[in-house]
């Protein structure tokens, strides 16, 4: 069987396959001995034949499989759309916090909000691009000011956080408790 | 008897005519079989209408022209067997030859012909016509047997879809923001104690922007190239408004060796002073 | 977007595709209004494109998918040893009545074979998808009629009931035979 022949059939196989196939298993489908060497050759080949489509050959620890490549995942989502993930209440409320009141410290938050303020959310709005530290208030311990970031007015839609809704009425109420 | 299943090739209906008087024990090789291959040979044929094809394809008949006797004959004797077998002979089998036998006594006496050439009341007319609708469905049964089928002559193709590749971000609003902050004001009314000061937003953004550039450039920046003309005049004023409110805050401060020196923004240097908690 | 990348999408979608997708579900990944016309075009285009692959797009009664050619099965029966069930003939020729005659009773069909129809039999095509329940003939007993499902056109390629291959005109042929 000529080279080109023995990977459109090993093409074949990895489409289909519903798991990683190993080498062993490749090596298997063919009459004629095909050595370790030749089939990871024509697998690179293959792999490099697929450079510029949307799926790639990918090797995992359990053989070899094609995979959608991750670019395409955000079409593929609105086949099967699941519910939107969201956002826990803590999580939009520091937002909100580090948006109207940047810049801020950790402390800042706990006391506006009353709460200790979990690590994890600071950290997933700072994974998110949302927040990053702008500096620090020379306070005893140094605290991080967060701010928002560019990507946040991006993905919000804002060209700059004066675009947020005011918070008029809010802050003169606040005002007041504050000269209280 | 045995030539009905044996018959010599091509349709010919004569030497079938000779099946009259057969002996019963004449039965060919073929239907002398043990009380096992019976069973199996049951188990081959999908019920009366199936075994009835078989003769008659076997023998050659002309379907629409059946000799009635000796199918009958032949259809009993093969009954008779597996009832002698003790093999549980399927109800349908008795009815089939109950059928057969109305329809021979019915060819005896004479045809009542209405008109030239008409057929209607031949009594073999609804058998013959299950028996071909019969072997239509049985060829077509085997034709789509024999059609490529998912997972048997070809496969799907299935690449893997990794969904941890592409993280879903949950989606925020700017109305979320204010229903947020909405939420805590509540919360803040309820404990008075909370000081929330009143600020300009755009002026908070540019704290952010002048801490983000100090901490770019080293924490220590000539006042001057702070500015950026290109912000106009409303965004100069917000971003000077924005220097004085991060002084006020402690969060940078001014210095100037002498007058009409450069004045230089840095970060805060005073880490022991006790600084303020907020505005 | 650009069409070669609508087609590079398309492809994903399809490539990773659990069962057909519907025209309509297609048009759905996209932001942009994409036209019945210009789907059905560049799903010609991509088929085009993959001629000379060893799997083909096909158009099935539910959608789209990629399925291998069938020149590759000797192949790829090596990688899954163990052999699809073979049907009984009671089963062909069950599943040819109702596909054939839909819809039908479980009295049609015992009138058709001349036998009684066993209740695995039905059940088994059922629990394959090939076969449901579409109404009850209003008779004494309001028995079920059974028609074949997209499922059963999909697993055998086709688009529709007419596409089956056409009943043997064996009626004919031997009145033909008759007349001689």
């Amino acid at each position: 069987m000529e080279a080109s022949q023995v990977k459109k059939v090993l093409e074949a196989a990895l489409l289909a396959a519903r798991e990683p196939i190993t080498p062993l298993a490749l090596r298997k489908m063919f009459d004629e001995e095909l050595s370790t060497d030749i089939l990871r050759k024509l697998l690179d080949e293959l792999r490099e034949e697929w450079a510029e489509r949307p799926v790639e050959l990918i090797q995992l620890a359990s053989g070899w499989r094609f995979r959608t490549r991750a670019e395409y995942l955000p079409y593929l989502e609105r086949l099967n759309p699941e519910k939107p993930p969201k956002y826990s209440r803590a999580m939009l409320e520091t937002l909100a916090i580090i948006a109207y009141r940047q810049p801020v410290t950790r402390g800042d938050i706990e006391e506006i909000r009353g709460v200790a303020v979990n690590t994890n959310v600071v950290k997933t709005l700072e994974e998110r691009g949302w927040i990053d530290v702008v500096g620090h208030r020379e306070t005893p311990g140094r605290p991080a000011l967060f701010a928002t970031t560019k990507q946040f007015l991006d993905d919000l839609g804002l060209r700059s956080v004066s675009e947020l809704p005011p918070l008029e009425q809010i802050s003169q109420a606040l005002e007041l408790n504050h000269e209280n | 008897m045995s030539e009905l299943l044996e018959a010599p090739p091509v349709g010919e209906v004569e030497p079938l005519a000779r099946v009259y008087g057969q002996p019963l024990e004449q039965l060919p090789l073929d239907l002398y079989i043990p009380p096992d291959a019976l069973a199996i040979m049951l188990d081959a044929f999908e019920g009366p209408l199936d075994l009835l094809l078989y003769m008659i394809r076997r023998a050659n008949i002309d379907i629409l022209d059946i000799p009635m006797a000796p199918l009958t004959r032949q259809y009993l004797d093969y009954v008779e067997a597996m009832r002698a077998s003790n093999l549980e002979l399927a109800a349908d089998y008795l009815v089939m030859a109950a059928v057969l036998i109305e329809i021979k006594s019915r060819m005896l006496l004479p045809r009542s012909k209405v008109g030239e050439g008409d057929e209607a009341d031949d009594p073999r007319a609804e058998l013959v016509r299950r028996l071909m609708e019969y072997e239509q469905i049985k060829v077509a049964g085997q034709k789509l047997n024999e059609m490529p089928q998912a997972e048997r002559e070809f496969y799907w193709v299935d690449t893997l879809v990794e969904k941890s590749l592409y993280v879903r971000h949950p989606e925020v609003s700017v109305a979320d923001l204010k229903d947020a902050w909405d939420a805590i004001f509540r919360q803040a009314r309820l404990n008075k104690h909370h000081k929330i000061g009143r600020e300009e937003l755009s002026v908070r953004e540019h704290m952010g922007i002048i801490l983000r550039l100090l901490q770019e450039r080293g924490g220590f920046v000539q006042f001057e190239t702070m500015f950026d003309p290109e912000m106009g005049a409303p965004g100069l004023v917000v971003h000077f408004l924005a220097m004085l409110e991060l002084a006020r805050e402690k969060l940078v401060e001014f210095t100037q060796t002498e007058a009409f020196q450069p004045i230089y923004v840095r970060v805060h240097q005073g880490g022991s002073e006790p600084g303020q908690e907020s505005a």
